[in-house]
């Protein structure tokens, strides 16, 4: 198995898939003959022609209402939005139609498209080069909502997103692209749309989260094993539907919880989590469920010391670690 | 066949057989609109939009369409386009009455949601102007494979108000997509007139910014409608790209059932566009131009009623939906 | 005082502001001549004019947008959405523009708007006239986000609204419109846009809930009440800023808690209530905290069955809070 | 004072007063652009997105309008603009070194996201074509109050494909609101070239959809760009409606410090185009007329030069915005 970014393995299921299936196209800005502003379509254009990697008008309802269109008339569209921030235009074809399509015809018609869009901070992009708004799209019966953490589920999870039957948001972060790297097999896989992972086994404290977020957990989690704090590290991956068992049985397990996100807390993925342990897990917590997010400003700005001040660090996690471990 | 009289003013070169069949669907069209006023003002449907006044264009497109090989992504006036592309008044009686049968959308939707999966009518929602970029994307793919495939989709003058009415045509005029836009222009938008909407009066002088034809066409008259109709879907047919085509309607109703027009249009207005009517016009010229023969439309229209009083009994008959069935279908069942 | 219908305290909000204010001015579909779908602002053009009260055309995002830069020259719009559902193409003006206008200028510039939409369903309006989407706009910092339930309330926090500095949401529940009548004080008075109100004491089981919710929750309250259980019925009311004092207080005092909407649950407000009591009231609880709403299905179906199987009645309520009360 | 040689091609009419203030202005804004970059590169500013080939049109509606008076929504390369209507080297150092006194975010947004409330220059955030409906509103609200203030607003090629263009130029040509519609043309988007942004190479073509006037102008001729802007202006201060005005610009650098347009423009195309630049072809001009003398530019030049150095010392001894003040203005602080 090779070693691969994060970036070149969505690259990798793309390209793999495209060459599978004639159906699979790409619709997007900058997508061709630069290759999408951080590379990840890089060398598809040349490879698959000017329609399958198709540079779009710079407006997103266009994008993602042709690629409604497309995906109704036997394509497998990718509409990658050059920015998850940059999606709000669009949001009324997302919600309104792709969404509600297979519902309102009664089952007659579906919208196998994916929706691909990095989101994320830590990178000097200010207020809209670092939002992470999923959970807007969560709270949408009809979306399906994922986002891998490292390279082998972005892979099987792009893989998996361009067969499934319904609209799939694949979110990427960012910061991952370049810096996470990892284990990747060759040839076609696919990881579920609908299952989280438990990437650390413990059992004194479960931390849920997803994105970088992990990898930041994990970090954090390190140090508190120092001191003989075993967590618990559940990638959600899947945002939409959440993977309601997993949650419940870490949770239980663990009985202390902190759910961890870079995205803004109010009515967010981390208050859905929080809820369902409230609902489920009552008789088996051992301290409050916390949360740890984004601060309630609009967004990350650009001064470095207030970037600095709205990221949650190694350092803010372990202290939340170690506040709910001395609960 | 050529026309029975050639000498009188069958601008479009249509033969009798063609002329009839035209005035056949917009008869059909306005005499089950009608009944479902009847239904809604009855009680026994809460809900109607309708499409009188609108017929003839549609009929036009759809004659010149091929139903099931095209793509339609059409607007809640669209019934009489509906019809000739081969649902039934039973379809959308069903619809009306909310029955789990309906094939627009299992009762799910409100009425005139047009969709049809065997006849490539895409599932319209009720956000305006949507679908004009699902026409796009649905021509998008057809040229992808290679295929001939035109993709029709219309929308009321308020709608091109719309960003994606500028979306749309902007992508598929870049492509030269084989769309066919068609706006109904009836002057409002529930209770705002035109003036209010736009700074010109035609829609269809959008069309330079596009760098496509913007043809204006009196919605009223059918033989005109149909002429533009088969030039629009020729022309898009042969590869040639889009054209716009704006057809002046009149809205002969209120804009739907819970809405009272007479609170914001004159009377007078109102009585006169009554005279103005399609189907009366088409009616009048046929039978001047002899293609209708005295007698000919009442057995016309007995026919129409005799088929659709079965189709509102079937209907009637039909059973609601199944509480049980309200989770299904928001996610693929055969995943 | 006189007695009025949930509609005319929202009307006599408005027209008293207007006169009040000059900069008060209303621009969304239909709001002229024909007064509104529903006849909120019947007759203010009449008395204010063409311009104070404009049609205008069928386009969302130009409503909002027009409303923004018009706040932002000295005037108070209100930005009429017909339905809520049709707000989707206004998100991108609402969320990337007016809820960081002020933050991204470092507070110099405000968007001083209010928008303004019917929401709910039970009137037939099938997927498209029914919708609650409340949710997406409280995630997001820099908006606020009210409900009214009752007559005395709406015209308060009309008024509110329109002389806060920042944008509010402003969602009126359809069904309200002419059901729900009440006492509204002649002349001017306004009431918070950050506050809860408790609307039935109680301290069995704290039920937290909004819109026409409200009037259910209170109904199965009495129910229940036949058989000795005394629910606390907590408007919120405010649903962005949420009155953290006024849910943990009653939370912690009944105990037991029931999070009521009419909208979809997962990624919902109702989450976030949830959260913020699974983080402050761990030691109060006596039951997990119970959630109830709408089911997981895009919108409320036009077939009345299909409606009925969607909808909230004082029986579900009543069923929820009999199984909280056995816990 | 009429031109020096008024014999000489100076179309516009102009003094030679106001045409050495349009080449300093241009010649100002360029230095300071050239010093961005050179700060990006060396690594003392981590982004920079540019104006340079967009000068003339900017520089040239800048004198035009009404500093404080008049609305401005700009967009990102309207660095040139915003200096003519008042805002200083020093603010826009203190905003790409992302200070605390950056008057248009205090170091909260990117650099060249343009704000200042003085100089009734709205703030800029990154999303592409919302400014433009802002823009109808500022006239609608100034109209409203019977005021004759006119709103400038301004996007490139590019964003016209935004739902919003479309909705912008409608609801300001309906009302004939008092809006300058400006499109900064620099055939691309990012890398995406106009033809497969657009279906024609004038944005201009588009006024015709709203019945207003659309004039494209050469963009690297400073005279041109300088009648088209007083027209434009005085007609929307009369009262006469919006404008649509193409000026057709150069992108003389890549998209942005993180792109390098080497990857999709051959290098002949770029080396052409620096030879086209307006800021060069202005001075060549200004010489044959005899506005600027022998030494004239240089002179300029090197005043504008040391005012820069100051700025930037004062800039780089500036305090970076306090980590404690993230959380404010979220909400008004005096409610
Ligand atoms: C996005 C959106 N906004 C508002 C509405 C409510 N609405 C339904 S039809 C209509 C007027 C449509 O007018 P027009 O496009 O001229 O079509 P007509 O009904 O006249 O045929 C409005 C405002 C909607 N369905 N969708
Ligand atoms: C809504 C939105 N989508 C995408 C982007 C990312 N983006 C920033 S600038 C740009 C290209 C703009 O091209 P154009 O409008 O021609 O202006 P130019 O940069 O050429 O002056 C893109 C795609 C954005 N800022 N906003
Ligand atoms: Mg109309
Ligand atoms: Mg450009």
């Amino acid at each position: 198995m090779a070693q691969k970014t994060y970036l070149e393995a969505i690259r990798d299921g793309i390209r793999e898939e495209m060459e599978r299936d004639e159906r699979v196209m790409i619709l997007g800005e900058d997508v061709g003959a630069k290759g999408g502003v951080f590379g990840v379509t890089d060398g598809l254009q040349k490879q698959f022609g000017e329609w399958r990697v198709l540079d779009s008008p710079l407006a997103e309802s266009c994008i993602v209402g042709v690629a409604i269109g497309a995906a109704l008339n036997g394509m497998r569209p990718i509409a990658e939005i050059q920015f998850q921030d940059f999606i709000m235009p669009a949001v009324d074809q997302i919600i309104s139609e792709a969404a509600k399509m297979r519902y309102r015809s009664n089952g007659d018609w579906g919208v196998p498209m994916v929706v691909r869009a990095p989101f994320g901070g830590g990178v000097h992009g200010a207020l809209y080069h670092s939002q992470s708004i999923e959970a807007i799209f969560c709270h949408i019966p009809g979306l399906r909502v994922v986002v891998p953490s490292s390279p082998y589920d972005a892979k099987g999870m792009i893989i998996g997103a361009l067969r499934d039957p319904d609209p799939v948001l694949y979110f990427e972060h960012k910061r991952a692209y370049r810096a996470i790297k990892g284990e990747v097999p060759d040839g076609e896989y696919t990881v579920p749309l609908d299952t989280a992972n438990v990437v650390r086994s413990g059992d004194d404290i479960a931390v849920f989260t997803y994105g970088m977020m992990v990898h930041t957990a994990l970090e954090a989690a390190e140090r508190i094993a120092a001191d003989g704090f075993e967590c618990e590290v559940i990638d959600l991956r899947a945002l939409r539907p959440l993977d309601r068992g997993a949650i419940v049985s870490s949770a239980r397990k663990c009985g202390k919880v902190l759910v961890l996100q870079e995205a803004n807390l109010a009515v967010s993925v981390a208050s859905e989590v929080s809820a369902i342990i409230a609902e489920e897990c009552f008789e088996h917590l051992d301290a409050p469920v916390m949360r740890l997010g984004g601060p309630e400003i609009p967004a990350m700005p650009y001064a470095p010391p207030l970037e600095h001040a709205y990221l949650i660090t190694a350092e803010k996690v372990d202290k939340a670690l170690r506040e709910l471990a001395a609960y | 066949m050529a026309v029975t009289k050639p000498d009188a003013k069958d601008e479009a070169g249509l033969d009798a057989g063609t002329l009839r069949e035209l005035y056949r669907n917009m008869l059909r069209s306005r005499l089950l609109d009608e009944r479902m006023w009847v239904l809604n003002r009855q009680g026994r449907a809460p809900f109607w939009i309708s499409g009188m006044g609108h017929e003839a264009v549609q009929v036009a497109f759809g004659m010149n369409l091929r139903p099931g090989y095209d793509w339609i992504a059409p607007y809640y006036r669209d019934l009489a386009l509906t019809l000739v592309l081969g649902m039934t008044p039973k379809d959308h009686l069903l619809s009306v009455l909310a029955r789990a049968d309906d094939p627009n959308s299992g009762g799910r939707q409100m009425p005139a949601h047009y969709g049809c999966h065997r006849l490539n009518i895409i599932s319209t929602g009720s956000p305006v102007g949507t679908q004009l970029l699902h026409a796009a994307g649905l021509a998008l793919a057809s040229r992808m494979r290679g295929e001939d495939a035109v993709a029709f989709t219309s929308i009321g003058e308020g709608g091109t108000s719309e960003g994606d009415f500028h979306e749309a045509l902007n992508f598929a005029a870049t492509h030269r997509l084989a769309v066919l836009f068609v706006v109904e222009n009836n002057g409002y938008a529930i209770s705002v007139p035109w003036e209010k909407q736009m700074p010109t009066p035609d829609v269809a002088d959008r069309a330079t910014a596009y760098g496509i034809p913007g043809v204006v066409v009196d919605g009223g008259d059918a033989m005109a409608c149909y002429r533009v109709a088969r030039e629009a879907t020729e022309r898009a047919r042969r590869g040639e790209g889009p054209t716009l085509v704006e057809a002046k309607v009149l809205r002969l109703t209120s804009h739907s059932s819970d809405d009272d027009q007479r609170r914001y249009r004159s009377l007078e207005v109102l009585e006169e566009e009554k005279q103005r009517d399609g189907v009366l016009r088409f009616r009048a010229q046929l039978e001047e131009l002899g293609v209708l023969k005295p007698g000919d439309a009442e057995e016309m229209r007995a026919e129409l009623v005799r088929e659709l009083d079965r189709a509102l009994d079937e209907a009637e008959a039909a059973p609601q939906p199944d509480p049980d069935t309200v989770l299904r279908h928001v996610y693929a069942e055969d995943r």
